[in-house]
């Protein structure tokens, strides 16, 4: 198979000419679209009639960490586990921006049903097993998956992601000990954006470094720029070809910065314009945006098509999750226990 | 009396008793330079400073056992949890730290220490984020536990829990920081231990505490206006030690009862009022206790279906108006 | 048949569905090579080998939840808590993770997975060591809970758990480990969620499970001689889901009823059964339900409180006497 | 105040005549007397009629660690925090051995009146905190310990132990991540005697060198020979100026072993009789004894009195034990809570 995957379009968005640069272009493509659906969603959300509620996360800014893990993610084979801030790598991943956005409004037609919200994206059928709201609970989970495939003998791996501030959960260096222990095939990687809600790193870790949490357990650790596409493919590629040799697991720092405020509630009093005006000249989407120009694989007229194509997705998932259905009050009672009891088997 | 909310309420309770007494002191997550996840704490580093307003990381099990260790030592610690659903992930820390090592010291230890955050469902925070956790610590002896109600009832037993000796469980509730109530400007504290009833009533006894205490008093304006029945509301304020007396009064006086309860109701505390109480009430009652609780399954993200798991007041009229065969 | 013990019973389980599964396997602290803490999963690593008889090291947030995620990649884990009373540092994994995942997800995952050890008080171990986790997680929908109550219940109850799709909270008891009863050596199942009456009687239903089944029979038999009094002992087997239809039936034949509960009685399952079950039987007790439970306080290290706490074949035969008024 | 401290004998015990060495005789016959204190409750646990119950966790050939931590703790000022394997260090700080005792045999008389049993033992007022069964549990109370003392700056440290399996308890990393983020002056210590119950070190830790399970926190970690008391003394006194001055936590692996098994029920199967014998090699107390002869600090006629001084105190202490009263039912309902309820304050 390709040594990086290909990113799949949703039907109906036409292909850009030009075949060379194709791969570069649809990654950049997936960027777009990612960006455009949280931008979206953060206007949906702060809209009066507010249409979408609870905790909303928003990965505008990190989006060269999911994309770039999907490059290298083996569908039908690999796992993915991620904190509550779970839209990018979702859509990354394959998941259709209309059931993402319908989950977000709460509708049968969300990726659950309207019964998880927007920490809680799973898509079972890709390996996308979530979207979990609680700091740190799912790093085990991680090496489970991770248990699994070396149990299996399938040759997969487990991206196993968190934010800094999860460091700073037990559950982290529990699962860390167990991965190595039991040489099980997960990458750790921290999503270092800076800041656990209001807390910048320095204040919440008293260790600086993000990639030195990870010492201790005979594991490789690295630091990485989060926000270059094309290192974030690179490493993660030669990371998951260390897990599926059988090495055991990996620590990777993918070091990155959110636009947004921590959720939607977050002033973002902590931050200087300085800061934030800074940290706009790293965006990856235009830093791969960017590469691609110099290299001569995009130009305006294809960049404005890929604009229309994501704009016209996101507004056709507003408008598909707007018309979905709520759930019915019989469906409290569903996906609750898979057996009926009183049971024997 | 000046009309405040029940946040500033809990801000009023900390900083007067920080005031009053040097070790005390606030950690928790965001309460220092983020003045708060929702704004409880707001202004309280500007003026304690950094020693005594601290902000940690995202370490509840080790924070609050922290502030165990730091309470054996004769500090008085306030632990604020962001929810207290996260205290799942450090359950071992207050189920046997904070209850047992008193007992297991043969007495040797005080713990004066008080957990607090917002307890239950708020709006649309899925099953992880929508914990009651109410029954779980009131379970459990060497723990006391605390639900107020109203601004008036949080300040006066936030400040009685501060100064109490005992590891205490104060459960607030995200959805109430906002309500506002009269607070009086002179000082005051209220007893840990002692019921309150709310309302006056003859017919039947409403027994409700934290969130469900409003609507249990606008049902019973509704049960009075459109069907008739006076109901008594009996806020219980302290889970543990439960104030039985009041209870069994009540139930006494008005022959019937109805406990509600945001909770699951097997093995919630509206089980546990059951279990301590029906005993004693058995021969008094006109009617077998009625229920109001949350549905039994997890919290969804749908506002429509978290709604309709949760109590409400058509429930409560509803199941009032059952035990009174109406 | 043959007589074995409560730990083979437990060791044949876990052996026959791990030689009928190439997906189910053992997980937990001194499992494999030291055989067992309590020598239930003695010889399973010789026969099965260290994939699929693992040691862990001392990390149960870590190892359980590992296991939940091996069951949502399709495995189908038993994970050891060498007690229950450590699964309190783990108890986000379980009350989160297990509970809610198949509920968040719109039902996208199974969760296969039984989480299993000693519950309650055994000998000496004190208030840390000897906690009763069965109502903890008998209050959480998502959740599964299973307490037998001999060898040959225990065999197809946990058989019957290792097939289940579903998280399953499977509670020992240290001190029953060594009972002996008959197991037949053809292979059977028991199902899951329903109550079984361990001794017909006519006079007063004894509700109980796990290690007080054998309290409530010894109880029976001495009412009988002693008092002329025919108890029914009711064995619930199942704590979630709970199997309201036998009990209710019971209590109907019986009129009276006893709940034997090693837990504190405050929000206990004795508790969650009086919820569940009291209205319904209301007009036909013909005295309140009558309640033995431990005491409300942590558990003594001393051999003689720790006795005198927990419930006794005397507290029993006095709590029956009561409800019988005689 | 002197370097190290005195060992304080309890009356009645005649101080050996030469004045040279006499610290140093008073800490090996420290040593002697925990040692003789732990087989004779092995032998009491484990004789007819057996007195002692519960879990039960001996001490024996670990005595070097606790008795050098006595050696630098400044009681009034410093604090100590252990797991369940308590008795060592408990003598080491002045508990007298019939409360000891006496709590053993769940006496009214016991240092935690027979409520708390062996894994409990507790004296308030030399700072003494316990005795913690849970298994890491205790370790972020040290850091509150040391909280403490920054807090109200009476310029303690609180010394806390565990084990080596305790390693693997997520406490243990939010414990130390506080712990140097606010400077605290904690030690953290583990008293790594090679076993986790019956798991091997190298099955319970991914990292072997266990003194790097402390990076990544940036404190200072270090592994010592736990079973050289002037090693112990030496390092702890060190560590103790270090955390005293203000610079924050220090991690350092104690490498010990036990002569006997996990617990009373511990067949020792695990365990070559070849291994045992080597470390009888090693015995703490042998070390010391023989530095001692060699300095000329210690003849026969000396040690005989030692011997038979810790033998008469251990007598006194079972019979004290053995006379004193269970406690009566009324208190089981004391000591839970401190306060009358309902309360107004
Ligand atoms: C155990 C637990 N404690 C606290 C919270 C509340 N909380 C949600 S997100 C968050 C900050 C996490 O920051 P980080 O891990 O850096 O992830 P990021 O939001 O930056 O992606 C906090 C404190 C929680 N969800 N779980
Ligand atoms: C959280 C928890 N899990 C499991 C246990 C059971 N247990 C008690 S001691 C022990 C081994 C601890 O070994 P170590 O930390 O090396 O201390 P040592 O006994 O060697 O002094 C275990 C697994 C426990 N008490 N607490
Ligand atoms: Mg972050
Ligand atoms: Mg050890």
């Amino acid at each position: 198979m390709a040594v990086v995957n290909e990113v799949e379009k949703p039907p109906g968005v036409k292909v850009t000419p030009s075949v060379a640069g194709q791969e570069e272009r649809k990654r950049l493509w997936m960027m777009m679209l990612i960006r455009r659906f949280e931008e979206r969603t953060y206007q949906e959300y702060t809209k009066p009639g507010q249409r979408i509620g609870g905790f909303c996360h928003l990965y505008s800014g990190q989006e060269a960490v999911a994309v770039g893990i999907a490059a290298v993610f083996q569908k039908g084979k690999d796992y993915l586990f991620n904190g509550y801030r779970d839209h990018g790598h979702s859509l990354a991943l394959g998941m259709d921006a209309k059931p993402a956005m319908a989950e977000l409004f709460g509708r049968t037609t969300g990726c659950s049903k309207g019964k998880g919200g927007s920490m809680h994206f799973f898509q079972a059928e890709v390996g996308n097993l979530g979207g979990h709201g609680i700091v740190g609970a799912h790093i085990p989970l991680g090496t489970g998956a991770a248990f699994a495939c070396k149990y299996k003998k399938t040759g997969g791996v487990c991206f196993t992601l968190f934010g800094d501030g999860a460091v700073n959960q037990g559950t982290h260096n529990e699962a860390l000990n167990l991965a190595s222990l039991l040489k099980l095939p997960v990458i750790f990687i921290i999503e270092n954006n800076g800041l656990a809600m209001g807390t910048q790193v320095a204040r919440h870790s008293a260790e600086k470094d993000l990639s030195k949490r990870g010492l201790g357990y005979a594991m490789p650790t690295k630091s990485i720029d989060g926000n270059d596409l094309d290192i974030v493919i690179s490493e993660m590629k030669s990371a998951a070809d260390y897990c599926r040799a059988g090495n055991g697991p990996m620590y990777i720092c993918a070091n990155t910065y959110r636009f947004r405020g921590h959720s939607m509630s977050d002033p973002l009093k902590y931050r200087t314009k300085e800061e934030a005006e800074k940290a706009r000249l790293r965006d990856p989407i235009v830093i791969y945006e960017n590469r691609l120009r110099e290299k001569r694989l995009l130009d305006d007229a294809t960049l404005e098509d890929m604009e229309g194509e994501v704009a016209a997705i996101v507004n056709e998932a507003v408008q598909f999750a707007d018309q979905s259905p709520h759930p019915e009050l019989a469906d409290l009672y569903k996906d609750i226990l898979a057996e009926q009891y009183p049971l024997q088997k | 009396m000046p009309e405040i909310q029940l946040r500033e309420a809990l801000r009023q309770a900390m900083t007067e008793e920080m005031d009053r007494d040097p070790n005390v002191f606030l950690l928790g997550e965001e309460v220092a330079e983020y003045n708060g996840a929702y704004k409880v704490s707001e202004g309280m580093l500007a003026r304690f400073g950094p020693e005594r307003v601290i902000d940690t990381p995202i370490s509840e099990a080790g924070f609050s056992g922290l502030g165990l260790g730091a309470a054996m030592c004769g500090l008085r610690p306030i632990v604020e949890f962001m929810s207290w659903s996260f205290s799942l992930v450090c359950m071992d820390q207050l189920m046997n730290n904070a209850a047992n090592i008193r007992y297991m010291s043969g007495g040797q230890f005080k713990l004066p220490i008080v957990f607090r955050g917002g307890n239950g469902i708020a709006h649309q925070l899925a099953a992880t984020h929508s914990h009651r956790v109410d029954a779980i610590f009131a379970r459990v002896p060497g723990l006391v536990v605390i639900a107020p109600s109203n601004p008036y009832d949080a300040k006066g037993l936030l400040k009685s829990a501060i100064r109490c000796d005992d590891p205490v469980i104060f459960l607030e509730s995200e959805i109430m920081l906002a309500d506002k109530g009269e607070v009086p400007q002179e000082e005051y504290t209220l007893p840990i231990g002692v019921a309150d009833i709310k309302r006056q009533g003859t017919d039947v006894t409403l027994i409700c505490w934290s969130k469900m205490v409003k609507l249990c008093m606008n049902a019973a304006q509704e049960l009075e206006q459109q069907h008739g029945i006076d109901a008594e509301v009996l806020d219980l304020r302290t889970l543990r030690p439960l104030d039985e007396q009041t209870v069994i009064q009540s139930i006494r006086k008005t022959h019937r009862c109805v406990i509600v309860d945001e909770d699951w109701s097997y093995c919630g505390i509206g089980a546990g009022i059951m279990e301590r109480i029906y005993k004693k009430v058995f021969d008094d009652l006109d009617a077998p206790i009625g229920r109001v609780s949350s549905e039994d399954v997890p919290v969804p993200y749908n506002h429509y279906l978290e709604l309709a798991m949760q109590p409400s007041v058509e429930k409560v009229i509803a199941a009032v108006r059952e035990v009174c065969y109406v």
